[in-house]
């Protein structure tokens, strides 16, 4: 049953990605993007890891996203297509991407073959988490704050309004 | 209280961009002037907050914000090319539509995520503040935003930067998986304990991090965004970004590369790795600098170079050169832009090689420090840059690095052709174009001023300087 | 006078002087030409002054380096630390006295920028002093860069049409060289550090390192190119025809009578004496190539249509006979060399002297343009004939003391070789009396050319040069004795030098475990604040 | 008064400099002057040096004294050191006996010249050369001499300047005898190596007691003999002399003809006893010699240039003495170059009156009948033709026949015969030469209002004392024939010269003498045949041998020959190679490099293409080469 | 249970897709979605391997993640904006000024 699910939220996330790949339309794109997500935080779910399942559903697959359709839908690109990408091109990048996969793979084959499959699933709970936030990781998490800072400022710098223009 | 004085100067920082912002958004003055004052009054509380904590080994949340000797340094270098790019950018933004405002605010929260990134021992930290300078460097890059070039070189350094970002990510994933832990000295110790050598996946991951951070460093062939990001940048958001975030990176690359005492050592092929990739940086970057015409972009792939002779430092494990030189860089680069900002006009920038013929005769004490600055950078004694090539590549013959040391001299040759061709259109062509300075200037030369004196003085009598990185790195260690 | 200067830092203040000379004409007005020139003047005949304080300061009995001065300066051995002896002492005296002639005879042909002219003549003496005093090799190596850049600004800027070129060329290459001396440099002192757990580049200190016949072979590779291409040694040679063709007058000058000595002195005070067996083992080599040198040059210099690239593969001829005779590794040759070197800075610089005041007249340098000058300059054309004359190496004159001992010496080590070599005498008369013969001979080319003979301040230059080309000529002993202890004592070190010991065999490869170890190297390097 | 022998050469030194330095403000008065008064007191001074050493008791060391020690190395060492013996007094009095003379007649000679001052100084500057020369205690001292001279020659050769072929052949002269010096060098180099010095009386003495190996002796004294070869104008350096009479006439007669030609001589007997230690260097001498002495004769039979065919009359003369150092008989070679100092100075100052006479006229064949126009000169010139034609009772005479009894003596005989033979040549073409110049019709093309006029007294009286030199200068070594005690001046040099020949028998010597007589007659008779009774007969001999006729006016094609021999391919080559190596090879491969290393840039610049992909394609590559590195 | 490894693989394979798209994608904008892809896969090779480890930070470490993921996404969609507005497009290649 876990497996069943398993492998339908795995196609519908890779699936999306891949569609994402085809498709030749930005708003589409997005919407795939959301439904890959989405996906994913039901497989963040399958591995005991409720909030952060919720997490990727709300902020990913919902504001995050949610902000790229309206940039697409302000910029209004229906007409545009980008070009093909040559043969060679893809020939070139799907086989160094075959490689990139294969050092993946074989890097990450003794971690995960050699744990013990499931090992006691720690950190499930919501609580703990909340705990370690605020104690051993309050300092990123302060650095959080200064980086969405940051990324505001700097999106007011770029694309805000000047008073003299 | 007293270790939560380790976080005083990245709070004096942050508190001094937040002050610049709000007095841009609610002054509504033109020219941004108390913005930037209280910018620069943070830096010096920074400085002083640094200054103080010397030797104090301050260090707060669990170690992950340690005040370490190397990292007080580097927070200090941090501040005075930050005051630097202030200072530069004065006259600088106005005259271009930048908003000085901003621009203080985004270069302190930059100087901010510099000194998160070198005062911490956890990747994750590491990450996070890496993430903050990035995400200030590019609005930083773009912040020019009715020039095409500035926001093209924006574009593309979010994008290859976001794209790096996904590494390091992947990287933390599975170095976590490896060990277990995210601290930067269980990166590469094994699972048998921390003397055992590293296992393969922990190496590799390490490996995808050392990506991402040579991409931030500009290392070839991950260096490609560097020189268009460079040229389009406004200058003294150029001069900074040629210098902090290659300082910090390289910091965090050689506080996990150089074996601790009581740690298992750097696999060989991870900084066999690292060699090739330095050599290739080396000759790449001087090689493409060779032809240019801008002498902006020449600097942004000397910049690249430059980092290729750093990363010797890290090979070599000389922590005091790679310090030195650091420094070294800073006073040298800060200054040679400092001089192509002075030599900007309104609006567009005068940095061809064309622009500069001539400069000798009409403006010679610019022309004078920017031949000093490029000799420097040259490696030509009695500069400061001679001096710390001289330690790095002598601390790369000590350790048996004797071709890296070779690759290294015959690459600054190179290097020395493309520098001398700038100097030979400052002297020895005639001026075709009318001067193109605009007013005085006074901050800005106070800047330049400042570079050529360290650029002489470090040449010349680094001592002080030395000690202090030398004590720095014995407590390191 | 020992007494008096052993309180003195002589030694410095004669390397300094032109360079605070120099620091103080940026405060002289620009427009002011005659108060730089003045200026400039004065700095650089108070630095001459001064330097024939060193000359009778200077005992030599003891072959010792004498008024040493060794101060710390950044550290681990990279000290301060100058003096001189008998192989140095005169190359100092050389550069002091040619500068201010130098600076003399550009009084017309620099009128532009003139204080930036100046200011580079007087950073280049310094340089060029300093190469010669310095017993710390990281010093040396200072001055040994930091002098091509005031000689790149002379050339570049105050140079012909291919000015550019030339001074790239001239850079590039002679740094090439310097470049993998750099590296050499790096490899002596770790070695330094792996022996003795010290830190130094006291020249002294690393010549009783004893170095395998590897390391030994590839580092005198590194530093001997350094060396070659300043020589400059076939076929490394062509920058030199290109730099003097192209240099101003006084850039030349300089360029011939002291910038060529240093890549002989290199090879005297570094390249053999720190790598005895592979020098001996490179000796033939060298020699042949050095005669080839000498050869080559002379039939390029016969072939050459411009007056100055004719003088230039004349230096490369004559410089080939110094090599030779370095490289004969015995007494006389080596003072032979040292000599030699002298009495060719002399009269080469006194050559550039001679075509640069033509030039300065009819703004030709090409052989053709000229005929019958002498009838116009009578006066120039007997300085000029003696000159020649000196560097042809005519009985009398300084040429021939220092040629007939360097082929003495080389004759004992190789008659072949010496036989060779003797050709010079044939060679440099044919091309520097064809030249003669050409340009102040024939009928009078131009009646109208603006031909002058020499004026007060052309003999102020030349004459000096002419009086001691005819004292060195006559008056060996003065200069040969202030040597002798200094070379005996050079000759001598090579020959008692131990043989192999020290395998060059990094301790650390990429791992380093050495310092993970704890081995006293790695941290030593790292914490060693203590040893200097 | 002699102990002072050794300002002999420093008071020309001393004139010379003061000329150089101050010549151009001085009267021409006050300068003929100087360097006339400057010779005649080292004439003087050597004079009373002579006379000194003849009293001095047989066996007794000459006079010596060390100035400088000059260059001192290791064990190098050389000294300025004169020395003064029997030898040395012979040559230092004809230098500046012969010298001063000349410097006497040049007063008149040069009146007109511009350079007045330049011109003394040189002859002075010359005279201390050429004493340094024969003074000259050691072999690296003489080659400062030698160089010396060399370096004057090269200067009063190309004395008019402005005349190209004055300014050639002054190079030419210099550069060939740098060849000969170039070999002396590498000689004096041997003997340093081995003897640790270079004085004469060391070398001659190693070579003489066998400490020299015989095989390094002979190859030093051939290295030797071929400086001596450039500087006495022998075969197969010769070909500077006749270029040389660009110069001024008297230069002519006191440079190339009676001192410093005559320096490989000096120095050939100077070294006798290396010399004598190797017959083969001494044959290589003599036939060198022999050679030398006819080949130039049968040269000057054609040429149409007095001063020309003096300068190879010279180049003959010379030989004669090589022949006489050669075959053992040094004495008689000193002698000979004694005699022909007198009378070849003679001739030269002469035909320099001619020249006077007829304002620069060279050309024999536009002058004759001058007997009438020149009183003086005619005789004078007469009175040193017979000496050098070797007729009987004149200086000339004496020294041939001491020279060809020698060879004889010796037993080669074929060297005698060449000998005999060049005296009939030498005889042929010296009258040749008077009786086109002072017989026959008068074929000068004068302008008109200048008449042939003789010379001023100061040239004149020079020629009469020289003329009396020429007839009275044999009689100090008469042969055997007229006793064992007749030779004068061989006895003298005994002391400083090995002294080899044989005694031959009085009625041999006398069969000779006769024989020798009667070849110089044979070659007047000759002369007055062709160029007084039929004039036509040399052109038809001319036209009938026009083979033999070119090759003797094209001088052999010698110049030629080594022009497209050794000079043009040198100079040729040297072109090239300056092309295709220097430039092409060298500096192509370090621009090549550069220009590689811009390339290497350019490529570059074209992979930073501006595209991000192509950005991200890089850095893909990068990570997966990187990360595929660490997985190894 | 599903072994970790599986999620592994996927994370590995979905980084992939993400760096394909990456090259694929001609737009800015859909460049940048494929780097949230690869960031993502991250973030679930990330709760894999934690789940292997059986350590709880991987959760909060994913946290972070996606911090990092909206603060690039607004100053990313800043810069798009900002490139837009000057040029019309949002084509990658258009951005080819700076070069050489």
């Amino acid at each position: 049953m876990v497996w069943v699910v398993f492998l339908i939220l795995s196609f519908l996330c890779i699936g999306s990605v891949a569609a994402m790949i085809f498709s030749r339309n930005q708003a589409h794109n997005a919407l795939f993007l959301v439904l890959s997500f989405s996906s994913l935080g039901g497989l963040f779910g399958l591995l005991d890891a409720p909030f952060a399942a919720a997490v990727q559903v709300l902020v990913y697959a919902g504001a995050i996203m949610v902000l790229f359709l309206f940039a697409i839908m302000m910029f209004n690109l229906r007409g545009e297509l980008p070009a093909r990408v040559k043969k060679a091109r893809l020939a070139l990048t799907v086989g160094l991407g075959t490689v990139l996969l294969a050092e993946l793979l074989l890097a990450g084959r003794k971690l995960v073959l050699g744990s013990p499959g499931a090992g006691p699933a720690a950190g499930g709970d919501t609580a703990r988490l909340g705990h370690f936030l605020f104690s051993d990781y309050l300092y990123a998490f302060e650095i959080t704050s200064l980086l969405i800072l940051a990324a505001l400022v700097g999106a007011l710098a770029l694309a805000g309004k000047r008073e003299g223009s | 209280m007293t270790t939560f004085m380790a976080l005083a100067p990245l709070l004096a920082v942050v508190s001094g961009a937040l002050a610049a912002l709000l007095f841009e958004a609610f002054l509504k003055r033109k020219d941004h002037g108390v913005s930037a004052m209280a910018a620069i009054i943070s830096l010096f509380t920074a400085g002083f907050l640094i200054v103080r904590s010397w030797g104090l080994e301050l260090a707060y949340f669990g170690g992950r914000l340690a005040l370490d000797p190397l990292a007080l340094l580097l927070m200090a270098v941090f501040v005075l090319i930050a005051t630097f790019v202030l200072l530069m950018s004065l006259e600088y933004a106005p005259r271009r539509d930048i908003n000085l405002g901003q621009l203080c605010g985004l270069l302190l929260l930059a100087v901010s995520g510099l000194m998160i990134m070198v005062s911490s021992t956890d990747w994750l930290v590491v990450f996070l503040g890496l993430e903050v300078l990035s995400v200030a460097s590019y609005a930083l890059t773009g912040i020019r935003r009715n020039d095409w070039a500035s926001s093209e070189a924006a574009a593309k350094y979010f994008l290859m930067g976001s794209f790096a970002g996904a590494f390091f990510v992947f990287g933390l994933a599975i170095l976590f998986g490896a060990t277990g832990d995210l601290s930067l000295a269980a990166s590469l110790s094994g699972p048998g304990g921390p003397a055992g050598s590293p296992s393969l996946a922990s190496v590799f991951g390490l490996g995808l991090i050392v990506v991402a951070l040579f991409f931030k460093i500009a290392i070839v062939p991950f260096h490609m965004w560097a020189p268009d990001v460079y040229q389009g940048a406004p200058t003294p958001v150029t001069a900074f970004l040629t210098i902090a975030p290659k300082a910090a990176g390289l910091v965090v690359l050689f506080r996990v590369l150089t074996p601790l005492p009581g740690r298992g050592g750097t696999p060989s092929l991870l900084m066999q790795a690292v060699a090739v990739a330095a050599v290739l940086t080396m000759f790449v970057g001087n090689l493409a600098a060779l032809r240019q015409k801008d002498v902006k972009r020449l600097l942004a792939y000397s910049a690249i170079a430059h980092s290729g002779y750093l990363l010797v430092a890290v090979v070599a494990g000389d922590g005091t050169g790679l310090v030195f030189y650091l420094i070294v860089y800073m006073f040298m680069n800060a200054g040679a832009f400092g001089v192509l900002a002075a030599l900007s006009g309104r609006g567009e920038e005068h940095t061809w090689f064309a622009d500069l013929a001539g400069l000798g005769r009409q403006h010679p004490w610019l022309a004078a420090s920017l031949a000093i600055f490029l000799l420097s950078l040259a490696g030509i004694p009695p500069t400061a840059g001679f001096l710390a090539k001289f330690y790095i590549f002598s601390a790369a013959v000590a350790q048996g690095h004797v071709l890296l040391a070779v690759a290294a001299v015959l690459a600054s040759l190179i290097a020395a052709a493309y520098y001398l061709k700038v100097i030979v259109a400052m002297y020895m062509q005639d001026a075709e174009l009318e001067p193109v300075l605009d007013r005085e200037n006074p901050a800005l030369h106070l800047v330049i001023f400042l570079c050529l004196f360290g650029v002489v003085q470090l040449g010349l009598w680094p001592g002080n300087l030395l000690t202090l990185i030398r004590q720095a790195f014995i407590a390191l260690f | 006078m020992n007494a008096m200067t052993a309180n003195i830092p002589l030694v410095s203040i004669v390397t300094f002087l032109p360079l605070a000379g120099a620091l103080l004409l940026i405060f002289v007005r620009g427009e002011s030409v005659r108060a730089v020139r003045a200026v400039a003047l004065a700095v650089s005949l108070l630095t001459f002054g001064l330097s024939l304080l060193l000359f009778f300061g200077f005992d030599g009995k003891s072959g010792l380096p004498e008024l040493v001065e060794h101060a710390p300066w950044l550290g681990r051995g990279l000290d301060y630390h100058v003096g001189v002896d008998g192989i140095s002492l005169f190359l100092v005296l050389l550069a002091a006295f040619l500068t201010p002639l130098a600076l003399l005879s550009s009084w017309r042909a620099v009128d532009d920028r003139v204080k930036e002219f100046s200011f580079f003549m007087l950073v280049l003496e310094t340089g060029m002093i300093g190469v010669f005093v310095s017993l710390n090799l990281f010093l040396f190596y200072v001055f040994w860069e930091a002098m091509l850049i005031p000689m790149y600004f002379i050339i570049g800027i105050w140079g012909g049409r291919r000015r550019i070129y030339a001074t790239m060329k001239f850079v590039l290459f002679t740094m090439f060289g310097s470049l993998l001396m750099l590296v050499g440099i790096f490899v002596l002192y770790s070695a330094y550090h792996r022996v003795t757990g010290g830190f130094s580049l006291a020249i002294s200190d690393l010549a009783g390192l004893s170095l395998s016949p590897a390391l030994q072979t590839w580092l005198f590779l590194a530093f001997g190119l350094a060396f070659a291409v300043k020589v400059p040694l076939f076929p490394l040679h062509t920058w030199l025809p290109d730099a003097h063709v192209e240099a101003p007058t006084a850039g030349s000058v300089l360029l011939a009578a002291v910038l060529l000595k240093m890549g002989a002195y290199g090879f005297l005070r570094l390249g053999i004496p720190l790598f005895p067996q592979a020098a001996a083992s490179f000796a033939p080599a060298l020699s042949i190539l050095a005669v080839v040198g000498i050869v080559y040059g002379g039939l390029m210099a016969l072939v050459q249509k411009d007056m100055k690239s004719l003088v230039a593969y004349s230096s490369v001829s004559h410089m080939g006979l110094v090599m030779l005779a370095v490289f004969s590794l015995n007494f006389v040759a080596t003072e032979g060399a040292l000599y030699q070197m002298l009495s060719h800075g002399l009269s080469t610089g006194a050559l550039f002297l001679c075509v640069g005041i033509l030039y300065e007249r009819t703004h030709t340098r090409l052989i053709k343009d000229y005929g019958g000058a002498a009838a116009r300059m009578p006066v120039f054309a007997a300085i000029f004939l003696v000159v020649l004359l000196a560097s042809a190496g005519l009985p009398g004159l300084n040429g021939f003391v220092g040629e007939i001992l360097c082929f003495f010496g080389i004759f004992t080590s190789n008659k072949v070789l010496a036989a060779l070599g003797v050709s010079t005498v044939i060679l440099s008369a044919a091309y520097l009396l064809w030249l003669y013969r050409r340009v102040m001979h024939g009928p009078l080319k131009d009646p109208d050319s603006l031909l002058r003979d020499v004026d007060r301040r052309e003999l102020a230059c030349l004459v000096p040069i002419v009086l001691l080309i005819f004292l060195m000529g006559l008056f060996p002993g003065t200069v040969l004795r202030k040597m002798d202890a200094s070379v005996s004592r050079y000759l001598d070190s090579l020959r008692t030098k131990a043989p192999v010991s020290l395998t060059w065999k990094p301790a650390a490869r990429i791992a380093r475990p050495a310092r993970i170890s704890g081995d006293t190297a790695g941290p030593a390097h790292l914490v060693g604040e203590t040893e200097r | 008064m002699a102990e002072l022998f050794w300002l002999i050469p420093l008071i020309p030194g001393a004139s010379a400099l003061l000329l150089v330095l101050f010549g151009a403000k001085l009267s021409r008065r006050w300068v003929a002057w100087q360097a006339c008064s400057a010779v005649f007191l080292s004439f003087l001074l050597s004079a009373v040096a002579f006379v000194h050493l003849v009293r001095l008791p047989p066996g007794a060391p000459g006079l010596t004294k060390t100035l400088l020690a000059w260059i001192s190395s290791g064990p190098f060492a050389s000294s300025i050191a004169f020395a003064f013996d029997h030898l040395t007094a012979v040559m230092a009095l004809v230098v500046t006996g012969v010298g001063l003379l000349i410097h006497v007649y040049s007063t008149a000679y040069m009146a007109e010249d511009r350079s007045y001052a330049r011109y003394f100084a040189h002859l002075n500057l010359f005279t201390f050369f050429m004493l340094v020369l024969v003074m000259a205690s050691d072999l690296v001292l003489m080659f400062v001499g030698w160089e010396g001279v060399g370096l004057c020659s090269y200067l009063l050769i190309g004395f008019w300047f402005e005349r190209p072929a004055a300014a050639k052949a002054g190079m030419k002269a210099f550069v060939v005898n740098r060849v000969g010096d170039a070999a002396f060098i590498i000689g004096i180099l041997f003997l340093l190596d081995n003897l640790g010095g270079s004085s004469f009386a060391a070398i001659n003495e190693a070579a003489a007691s066998g400490l020299l190996s015989s095989g390094l002796v002979t190859l030093v004294a051939i290295l030797l003999f071929i400086g001596a070869t450039g500087k006495s104008a022998q075969i197969p350096l010769y070909v500077w002399l006749p270029d040389a009479m660009e110069g001024p006439t008297p230069v002519s007669a006191l440079i190339h003809a009676a001192t410093m030609v005559t320096a490989g001589v000096y120095m050939v007997c100077r070294l006798s006893g290396l010399y004598a230690a190797s017959i083969p260097a001494s044959t290589v001498v003599a036939w060198i010699g022999a050679a030398t002495a006819l080949f130039a004769a049968t040269l000057a039979l054609v040429q149409n240039d007095i001063k020309k065919v003096l300068a190879y009359s010279t180049i003959s003369q010379i030989g004669y003495m090589f022949i006489g150092c050669g075959v053992g008989a040094y004495a008689a070679g000193m002698f000979h170059l004694v005699t022909h100092a007198f009378f070849k100075s003679l001739l030269f100052l002469a035909a320099g009156s001619v020249i006077h006479a007829l304002a620069g006229e060279q050309d024999m064949r536009r002058m004759g009948g001058l007997r009438k126009h020149l009183p003086v000169t005619f005789p004078v010139f007469l009175v040193g033709a017979l000496a050098i034609s070797g007729i009987p009772f004149l200086s000339g005479f004496f020294s041939k026949d001491a020279i060809l009894t020698g060879a004889f003596a010796g037993g080669q005989y074929a060297l005698w015969g060449a000998g005999l033979l060049g005296t009939v040549l030498t005889a042929f073409y010296m009258f040749r030469l008077v009786y086109m110049m002072f017989y026959g019709k008068e074929r000068t093309a004068m302008e008109p209002g200048h008449s042939i006029h003789e010379s001023p007294r100061a040239m004149t009286i020079p020629l009469v004392i020289l003329a009396a030199f020429s007839v009275l200068a044999g009689y100090i070594g008469l042969p055997v024939f007229f006793g064992e005690k007749a030779d004068l001046f061989g006895r003298y040099l005994a002391s400083s010269v090995k002294s080899g020949s044989p005694h031959i028998a009085v009625s041999t010597e006398g069969l000779l003498v006769l024989l020798a007589t009667v070849s110089a007659l044979l070659g007047i008779a000759l002369a007055f045949v062709f160029y007084r009774r039929t004039p036509a007969l040399p052109s038809r001999l001319a036209s009938r041998f026009p083979g033999i006729y070119r090759l003797l006016v094209g001088k052999y094609y010698i110049d030629e020959v080594y022009d497209a021999v050794v000079v043009r391919p040198l100079v040729r080559g040297a072109e090239k190679v300056y092309e295709r190596f220097d430039l092409k090879v060298i500096d192509g491969a370090l621009n090549k490099s550069a220009a590689a290393a811009g390339l290497a840039g350019k490529g570059l610049n074209f992979l930073q293409s501006g595209l991000v992909r192509d950005y991200a394609l890089a850095f893909l590559i990068g990570a997966i080469t990187f990360l595929g590195f660490l997985l190894l | 249970m599903i072994p970790p490894a599986a999620f592994f693989i996927l994370a590995a394979v979905l980084f992939v897709l993400g760096v394909l798209a990456f090259f694929v994608k001609k737009d800015l904008l859909t460049q940048f979605m494929a780097v949230e892809v690869m960031l993502n896969a991250g973030n679930l090779a990330f709760l894999a391997l934690a789940k292997s480890l059986g350590k709880a930070e991987g959760q909060v470490i994913v946290l972070f993640v996606i911090t990092v993921a909206a603060a690039e996404a607004v100053i990313g969609l800043a810069i798009i904006v900002l490139i837009f507005r000057q040029r019309k497009t949002v084509q990658t290649d258009e951005l080819k000024d700076l070069k050489g």
